[in-house]
Parts: C-alpha cells; structure tokens; sequence
C-alpha cells in the first residue's frame, strides 16, 4: 500500500480569510516573525496498487476534476517518502 | 489479551478483574458477582461497569427523581412519561410532541467543538427515537467569566459545535441561555434540548418484543471514539487536566460528529417509521452498544442474542469490550420483524445508511452476545439496564448557607443621584450575562424548515406544527444558580417559575416540564441538599402549577477540586398555542401603545443582576415565590393574546424592569416615557426581581378592557408609559437616548468574543 | 396550466421543503426531485435548494456536482431551462460551471444568519422579473461559505453585462466581491443567489415577504411563453 | 524568506467524516483503487528571518498550542524544499 498526497491551496490572488485569521493571532499569541500565512487542504490518499506514472496520473485527474476547484485552487500531488510517514 | 468467554469466567474464577478502574465500587462488583453466580466476562465487566456509572444509571439521584412521578398532578396531556428516552405530550388536533434537555459538560470542556456539537447529536436521536420529526433545538449554556481567557476557548468552540452540527442537520436553533459565572470555569455546562413532532399513532418504544425478530444496527460505523466517554467523561475520575481520557489503551474519550450522517439518519428514520417497519427503537448514545442492547431487551418480553462480530466497524483493532463501550455518534438500533427486514434494508440503501443485523429477539430472559461463536456475554439484562445500585446518599443543609443567606443585598449602596442610575442602567444592560446575545445566536439558523414563528430574543421559541391550522409550540428554559445557591428549594421553583411565564408571556399555554440537573458531587453532603431540595422545590411546584416533569437529564461532578458549581437546574416548559398568529411579541413596535406592568414589585434586591454587576455580591434570599399569582398571571396573559388585546409582552426576570423596558425598546426600535411607583426606591422599581410579573403593551382603545380584566380576575396591574420617541425617559430621573442604550448593550459580547 | 417547479433533494438538502412551499405559495406546483434520478419529470423550472449537501464535505457543492440529477440538470440548463440555486444551490451551480466564480469561507468565518437588506440589480433574469428595477428587499441569509470571488476579469464581464442579480446593501455580510449577492449566466435562465428568498415569503415565519417575487417571477415567464 | 509548512491531520482512530465523505465519491466519478482518504489542513507560513533551529521551534510551540488541537488532530512541521515550491 502506498501513500499520495494532494496539497490543496487557494491561488495567491484569491483572498484566504482564514490564513489572515491564522496570521493576525499569532502575534497575539506571542509567535512574532511570521509575515505571511495561507491554509489549504491535504489529502491523504491510499493506494491498493503500485503508484506507478498511471496511478498518478489518475490522481492528478481527481484533483483536477474533484478535489480542487481550480477556478480558485492550485494543487500538488505527490508520493509521500517514507521519511515524512 | 485473549477472549474472556464466559466459559472462560467459570473455569477461571480466580481472575483479578480491574473493577475499580472501570469506576465500579468493591461492593457493586461483588453484587454483579452475585447476579451471575460466577465472576463477570470483561465484556459484561465494562457492560455493567458503564451502565451502573452514575450517568446512566442515576444510582444517586434516583430517590429523589422519584419525586416527579409521585407528585405527579393530574395532566391528561401526558402520553408517554419519565423513563422512555423522553416524554411525549398530546398537544391537539392529534398531535403528540416530545422534548427533552440532556447535558455534555464534561466533553464540552476538553474539546468544546466536538462535545457540544455531540450534545445536540444525541439529544437529536433521543427525540428521533420516540417516533417524531426533530423540529428545533435550544442551548441553554453556562461559562466562566467572561473576561477569562479559557472563557475564549471554551465558548466560541461551543457555540460554533452547536451551530455547525444544528445547522448542518437543518434544524432551527430557538432559544437557549448564556450565563456567565466565575463558577462554572472549570465546569462549563452544555445543555441542549430538542423538541419533535409526531401524530399519536406514530409513538415508538425502545422495547424489544417477539421472539425471531431481527435487531439491526444502522447509521455510522463503530470506531473507537468515546470508549470510556461515560465513565472517564461523565464521572468522579475527571479531572481539569484529564483531556487526553484515561480509558483503556489510547482510545480517545472526545466523539466526533458527523451532522451529515445524522441528517441522514434522521430522514432514513422517518421513512422506516412511515412504512411502520419498526418494531422497537432506541438510540445510541452514552454507553453504546451497551445501553441499546441491555435497554432494549431489558424493557421488552423476551431476551436478545447479538453477534457482536457482525458489527460493521470503523477500526477493526476494537476488542469485543470496545466494541460494546464504543460511543460512535449516529447510530441507531431497530427491533424489526422479519418480513420487514428486506424493506427496512431498501430505505437504509436509498439514503446511504449501512444497516446491518446483528442479533435477533429470543424467547429466553437472557441478554446473550458471542463473538465469532463463543458467548462473551450471559446476563439478565433487567440487572444492567434497570436494576443498578441504588443510592441513599447522605445530605445536609450546609453550615454556610445560613451566613450566606444573612447577608442580604438589600443592604448595599444604591445609586444616589440620577446621574449614577443612568450610569448603573447602562452598567446592568452591557453586563455580559444582560447584554445582546446576538453574537451568539447570529451563528445559529433559526429560519431552516420556515415553521419559526418566534426565536431569540423572543421570551420563548415558537414554532408552528401545523400549517393549516396555525397550531403550535412554545419552549423557554431557565436557570439562575445564583438564586439556587442562595436557596435551591426556591431557586427551582423560580427558574420553572420563570419559564412558564416565558411561554405565556407569547401567549401559550404551559403544559409540561423537562429539566437538566447540573451539580456538584454527589458525594458531597452540601451538595447532594442542595439537589434534594431542588428536586423537592421543583416537583412541588410542577404539582401546583399543573405541569408534569416528562423527563431529563442529571449531571453530577460539576467540580473542581472542592468547588462545586451552583447548583444549576435548567427548567424547560413546553406550551402549546391554537394559533401562531395570535402569538406576542417582545418588541415595543408601535409608538402611542400603553405600557402597563403586571404584578407586585417588592424590595427584593438579593441574588439579583444588580447585586452582581454593581457591587458583585450574591448573598441574601431570592425572591419569594407565589406560584397561584404565576399561574393568574399567565391565564391573564394568555387571554390577552387569544382576544387580540395586547400586541407586545414581555417577562421580567435578571435585571428586573430595567432590562425588560430596554429589550422591549431595542427590539420593537421604539423609545418609552416611563413613570416609576413612587413608593418604591427608583433602584427597586428598575432593577427588583421580584417574580410573576410582565410588561405588556396595549392599542390605547384595549387598555380599559385589559386592565379591567386584570382587576376583575385580581393581578395588579399598572400603568407605566407609553411607547414614544427614541429615549427611554424615566420622568423625574434620566433620559437615555436609545442609542446609548443600544450601544452598551450589543457591544459587549462582539468585544469580547468577535 | 399548472407550473411545475422541481427542487431537488440531495442527501443533506435542508431548505427543499421550503422551497417546495414557496413555490406553492407563489402558485406553481412543486415537484420533489430525488438527487439519484437523472429524471426531471418535465418540470419547467427547478430550484436547487439551500443546505449542507454531502454534509459540504470537501467543498461546499462539489460532491453534488457529480449526482445523476445534476447531469440533466446541466444539459438542460444549457438548453435554457430555467434553474435557481439557493445558498448551497449557488454552490452547486458554480461547481457546475452553470455560473463562475466560487464561494469561499465568509471573511468573519462564523456561520451567519441574518436579516440581510439586498439591491435587485437585474430583472431581467427568469427569476427576477417580478421585481421592479433597484428594488430593495430584506430576506433572510445564512451561510459560512458564502464570500463570492472570481477573478477581476470575471467580475468585470459580469458588470458589465448586467449579471450581477442582487447586491448586498448596508452591510457585506460575507466579504463578497463587489458585495456580490447573486448572479445569472449569460442567457438569464440560471441564476444563483447566496441569500434565502423562500424564506421570505410568509409574513408570520419570514422577516417579510420579499422574497416572493424569485418565484412569482418564473410563473410570469413560463405563462407567457 | 523561507517558508514552512506545517500539516494538520486528524489523529487515526479520530472519525474523520470529510475524508471519508470524499473515497465515497471517488469510486462514483470513476477513480477506483483508492482504499482510504483523510482529509487534513494545510498552513504555509512565510518566515521573516532564517529557518533555524529556534525558528522551527517556535513554529512547533505554534502548532502545538494553536494550529492543531492535540485534543483530536496530529501535526507535522516541516521546511519546504525549493523543489515543492
Ligand atoms: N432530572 C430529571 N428529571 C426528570 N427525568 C429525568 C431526569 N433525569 C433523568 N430523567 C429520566 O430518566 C430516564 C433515563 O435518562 P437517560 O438515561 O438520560 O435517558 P437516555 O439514555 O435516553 O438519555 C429518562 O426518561 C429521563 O428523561
Ligand atoms: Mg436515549
């Protein structure tokens, strides 16, 4: 079984209420130097098969057509290393 | 570790079992000992260990909950009473409604989000149970105070669990309360009422009857969320840094719910019962598996074997032990009969509900579960359902209270000067537990389902039941510990008290009761009075008043170290109303009306809002009860509105007068010139509690006819304003424009928390 | 000739029976549709109701998007069949591609329900043409996903084409762009509004009845056609 | 300026509806093989100094006490390679 990642985030010109939101407390909240915080999505997807280019490239289809609404969305798909597990 | 069959309990009787970890006491274990006649299997151990916790099984507030049945007055509206999942009450025209009110506290504080989103979850599938379309909810909440920084966590994370869950399952949000007291800081109270509806016919019990049918559990997956949930969650082993749960192996105690699941359930539910596919039904919630299975066999004719393998899970590294404590939201359990099964299965398939029989009805008397085909569990299922242990626990009158009660607030410094009580109202109005709760409630849809008739800030949420006929609903809960910890004999009978006059106040007629309990340790003697004489003041005054209690719910533990939380009853009345239309409004929405105030103001300053946020204090005696007057005072206010004589109306209650004209103002977005009783100390007449009274406003060409009928039927009632301009004038003391009113009332909570 | 106006019920659809209900309060007959079947019934309008359709999981209205209602909703609104979104419905549509743009998490993140005061910027559209030209209404609105965005362009071209249905007044409730409270496609026929006008259509359970007109409009239009 | 990435997931054994919603609808739009789905959030934050030691322990103590509730969810704090950019 192997694991695929999709990285989901608002496109930069789109306006991310909650990463401001992120952004504003954190001062607040003590933690000073952070000039800029946006907040997408991860998907975590399981695989029965090998994650070949194939089974990837279905992936990157779903995320396209589904799991991002790329009107407003970028995304990024890619196999988790084993380190990162 | 292995499987404990029960095979394995009476080769091996010499096992040491982890009783006490499980909450259970040395005598309890010894008693389950005594009912098998042998050592318990560790799946019946963590059966019988959460069913005897004191959350399900009431084992110390039983003696005193007695108290509702025996005291009982006479109400032909009762259908169904105390003991079913909740009460139901006929309301006319062949309508039944069911309500009730139910705690999560305890998970509301570790993880405010998920334990009260899971509070409406499973008051939801409570009413649901019974047979009825949920068709609204209520929050009745209590916090820290509102200037602490855990009070920051706790509340937004509650009220955005209230209103993601409530919102996403599409039902309104029609009342609730939000107090603030340094009390309950460590201890914050999520309560949550639901209220449904059903035509008679269509009343369900969960009883599970006739041997061969099949028990079928549907809705979501067992995982194993919540596993010791009942017994860490809801019992003595809590404690402020206890979050992660301390059940067995890192199970986590926090549930997570899924509103979808639930909506879904919900209208899967509803189409099962229209096909009259169910033969017995009972919710999942507390305790599982557990309590369904044991609940359900316990209350029907026959037993009920369970395979309990055959449960579909989420996590397939449960152990059977698991499985049965598991409290995973969104589950249900149906006794259906055979032929049936194939269509229950269908309406399950149409609404994406998993649905899976786990066990059938037996002839026998013997709660029976196997795992893979070894039997695990064996018992009478009566013992772990109904017959737990039972508590006479020690109580006395604490040596403070009398200290406590000497100490009256009628005796503080009162504003002087006419400058300082303009200063003290708008002290009072922008307090947190006064001010505009509209940041809250803004987050909750009142709209959804398009029945809402009245919602916050209205006296009571309404909501129409029928469309053709107008008839309708009307709920209000109430509570003040402060009054309860002065006297909670009085402080019950004034928080139904208030409650009935919230519903008749917009013009319904109360018909039955629901309470939640919320208290300290029962092992406490101080506190374990305080509930006796809770219990005690409110059955007396349900059998003066007319209004049954039908159910509820008790939570005990609300402590940190020694300090208990006031006690906190939260009292809910139902009333019913021939037709919404006539139903009153708070607002003053029309200049020129007469303003007329009803009933006695005497100089009853202690526990009041004003003692609180002018000098801090609670000390002395609340107001004095007369519950004949409260129940004149309603029959006065319900006519007014059957008749079309009084177009607003509004209780006094925290903040006295005061707070009554500024709500009244605010919402109708009119001003008043009042005159205050000249015999009275202005700080009495604004900001007395003094009980069974209202403000009403009348067309000038009702007046004579209103007030007539007021000294015909003997309330006081009398003329203090009229509806003007955009002040609120108290001629001779102060003008404040509506404005500054508005400003320091709807400031407070979006500075705090927005 | 009766109207017949189909609201779709998806698993998590809250407002369907009230949509259901204005459309008979405005006098057409509504016809429940089921998210599963790809059969419209030959309804002559059909409303996409408010909700938390597939609980909103993902995205609010992605899932739906792919149901077997959906694909003949989508064919037959390309044809011109009239079809109006409501909240979770506007979603749904924009998911769709039947409307651009996206809603994104309100700019307040909370949940909001309110009477909320609204400009009627086009009545020309199938759902609008009952209002009278900058009529202000006040209709409930209650959402959290409800800031409308798109690119400049986009919002430019509905500018200046007229498809911006609806404006908020007074307060932007949400963070909209250019307080965008609904908009049409091009050929008017569909139309998606944030906003909830079904509940707004009986005095007793609605802070008025202004929301009326949205469905007294497309009877107006399909009896005259 | 560098950037961190710090992934928010709910703990395994905690019900995650929103992943489960979306393999649901997988298999229906014609994507099979995917055996599992979580969802997660995603926080990018751009950081004013360096990346060092003190830096990522901050943003730890962040995650820790405010990006993730460690009630039900797990975090990862990571630095973005250039690459994944
Ligand atoms: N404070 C109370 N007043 C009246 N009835 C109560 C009270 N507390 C519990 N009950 C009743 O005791 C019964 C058992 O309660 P409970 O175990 O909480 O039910 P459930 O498991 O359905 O939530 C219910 O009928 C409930 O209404
Ligand atoms: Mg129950």
């Amino acid at each position: 079984m192997a694991r695929v990642v999709v990285d989901v985030m608002l496109k930069p010109e789109i306006l991310d209420p909650q990463g401001q939101a992120v952004q504003r407390a954190l001062p607040r909240l003590g933690f000073d130097g952070i000039t800029d915080v946006r907040q997408g999505k991860r998907f975590e997807l399981e695989l029965e098969g090998p994650v070949d280019e194939a089974a990837l490239a279905r992936i990157r289809e779903a995320a396209e057509s589904f799991l991002a609404n790329t009107v407003i969305e970028d995304f990024v798909v890619r196999v988790e290393t084993e380190e990162e597990k | 570790m292995s499987l404990d069959t029960v095979k394995n309990a009476l080769e091996h009787p010499g096992v040491e079992q982890p009783f006490a970890e499980l909450g259970l006491k040395p005598d309890e274990y010894t008693r389950i000992r005594e009912i098998l006649g042998r050592r318990p299997t560790s799946s019946e151990l963590a059966m019988y260990s959460v069913m005897w916790s004191e959350h399900c099984s009431y084992k110390s507030s039983k003696v005193h909950l007695r108290q509702f049945g025996d005291k009982m007055p006479e109400n032909d509206a009762m259908l169904v009473g105390i003991g079913e999942n909740a009460g139901v009450v006929d309301v006319g025209q062949g309508y039944a409604v069911t309500f009730k009110v139910e705690s999560h506290n305890h998970p509301s504080y570790v993880e405010p989000y998920q334990g009260a989103a899971t509070g409406i979850g499973g008051i939801v599938r409570d009413i649901l149970a019974m047979g009825a379309r949920p068709v609204a909810v209520m929050d009745p909440l209590r916090f820290g105070a509102a200037e602490h920084p855990d009070t920051r966590r706790v509340l937004p994370g509650v009220v955005a669990g209230i209103g993601g869950y409530g919102n996403c399952l599409g039902l309104p949000n029609i009342g609730g309360e939000i107090v603030f007291d340094p009390c309950y800081q460590g201890n914050p109270l999520v309560n949550a009422l639901c209220v449904g509806v059903m035509k008679h016919e269509d009343i369900h019990l969960a009883q599970a009857s006739g041997a061969g049918n099949l028990v079928i559990l549907y809705g979501a997956r067992t995982g194993g969320d919540g596993i010791g949930g009942v017994s860490v969650l809801a019992s003595e082993t809590f404690t402020e840094n206890d979050g992660g749960g301390s059940g067995p192996a890192k199970r986590p105690a926090v549930q997570v719910g899924d509103p979808f699941q639930e909506k879904l359930l919900i209208e899967c539910t509803l189409e099962l019962f229209r096909e009259h596919l169910v033969a017995g039904i009972q919710d999942l919630g507390g305790a599982g598996l557990s309590c369904a299975t044991s609940e359900l066999a316990s209350a029907g004719s026959g037993g009920m074997r369970v395979e309990l393998d055959t449960v579909p899970l989420r996590d397939h590294t449960l152990s059977p032990e698991e499985i049965l404590m598991s409290e995973s939201q969104e589950r249900m359990c149906a006794i259906v009969e055979p032929a049936h099964v194939a269509r229950f299965m269908e309406i399950c398939d149409k609404w994406d509900v998993i649905a899976t029989v786990v066990g059938e009805v037996t002839e026998g008397d013997r709660l029976e579960i196997f795992w893979h085909g070894e039997q695990i569990v064996d018992v009478p299922p009566r013992t772990v359902a109904h017959e737990g242990p039972v508590y006479e626990r020690p109580y006395a009158r604490p040596q403070w209270q009398d200290t406590l009660q000497a100490d009256a607030a009628e005796r503080l410094p009162r504003p002087g000067t006419a400058e300082e009580l303009k200063a003290t109202l708008l002290k009072v109005v922008a307090s947190p537990n006064l001010a505009d709760k509209s940041w809250v409630t803004a987050q909750y849809d009142k709209y959804v389902l398009g029945n809402t008739v009245l919602a916050q800030p209205e006296d009571s949420g309404m909501v129409r039941i029928d469309e053709e006929s107008g008839l309708g609903v009307a709920l209000a809960t109430d509570g003040n510990g402060r009054f309860c910890k002065l006297d909670p004999y009085t402080g019950a009978q004034l928080a139904l008290a208030e409650a009935y006059r919230n519903v008749a106040t917009t013009g319904a007629k109360p018909l039955a009761v629901t309470d939640c309990l919320n208290f300290g340790s029962p092992e406490d003697p101080a506190v374990m009075w305080q509930f006796a004489e809770t219990t005690r003041g409110l059955a007396d005054a349900c059998q003066i008043l007319g209004t049954p209690v039908t159910g509820g719910n008790v939570s005990f533990y609300n402590q940190t170290g020694e300090t208990a939380i006031h006690p906190t009853p939260v009292v809910g009345v139902l009333g019913v109303i021939d037709d919404v239309e006539r139903r009153t409004p708070i607002g003053f929405a029309e200049e020129g009306q007469i303003i007329l105030l009803l009933g006695d103001t005497h100089e009853e300053l202690s526990g009041s809002a004003w003692a609180q946020v002018a000098h801090d204090h609670l000390g002395g005696l609340p107001p004095k009860v007369d519950l004949e007057r409260e129940r004149l005072l309603a029959e006065i206010l319900i006519a007014g509105s059957r008749d079309g004589m009084i177009d607003a109306a509004h209780d006094l209650a925290d903040g006295g007068l005061a707070q009554a004209l500024v709500e009244a103002c605010l919402t109708g977005g009119n001003g008043a010139r009042v005159v205050l009783a000249e015999d009275l100390d202005p700080t009495v007449a604004l900001f007395s509690e003094s009980a069974g009274r209202a403000i009403v406003a009348v067309p000038r060409s009702e007046e004579l006819r209103f007030s007539d009928m007021c000294k015909v039927r003997g309330l006081p009632c009398a003329r203090i304003g009229v509806v003007d301009g955009d002040t609120l004038d108290f001629q001779g003391h102060f003008t404040v424009a509506l404005d500054e009113v508005r400003a320091a009332h709807e400031g407070t909570l979006k500075g705090l928390f927005g | 000739m009766t109207i017949r106006v189909g609201v779709v019920t998806f698993p998590g659809s809250l407002d369907d029976r009230d949509a259901q209900r204005a459309v008979r309060i405005a006098g057409a007959e509504p016809v429940a549709l089921w998210h599963k079947d790809k059969n419209l019934q030959q309804v002559d309008a059909v409303v996409l109701p408010g909700g938390f359709s597939y609980g909103d999981y993902l995205r609010c209205g992605a899932i739906s998007r792919f149901s077997p209602v959906m694909e003949s909703v989508i064919e037959q609104a390309q044809a011109g069949l009239p079809v109006l979104g409501i909240c979770n419905g506007f979603q749904i549509l924009c998911e769709s591609h039947l409307l651009p743009g996206a809603l994104t998490r309100n700019d307040h993140l909370h949940f909001i329900c309110r009477d909320q005061k609204l400009r009627i910027e086009n009545v020309s559209s199938a759902w609008t043409s009952d209002f009278a030209p900058g009529q202000e209404i006040t209709v409930p609105l209650k959402n959290i996903d409800g800031g409308f965005v798109a690119d400049e362009r986009t919002l430019d071209m509905l500018e200046a084409e007229g498809r911006v249905v609806a404006r908020y007044l007074d307060v932007n409730p949400n963070g909209s762009r250019r307080d965008i409270a609904g908009i049409s496609n091009a050929a008017g026929n569909v139309v998606g509004l944030m906003p909830h006008p079904e509940h707004a259509v009986e005095p007793l359970t609605g802070p008025t009845t202004e929301g009326l007109p949205f469905f007294t409009s497309i009877l107006k239009r399909l009896v005259n056609a």
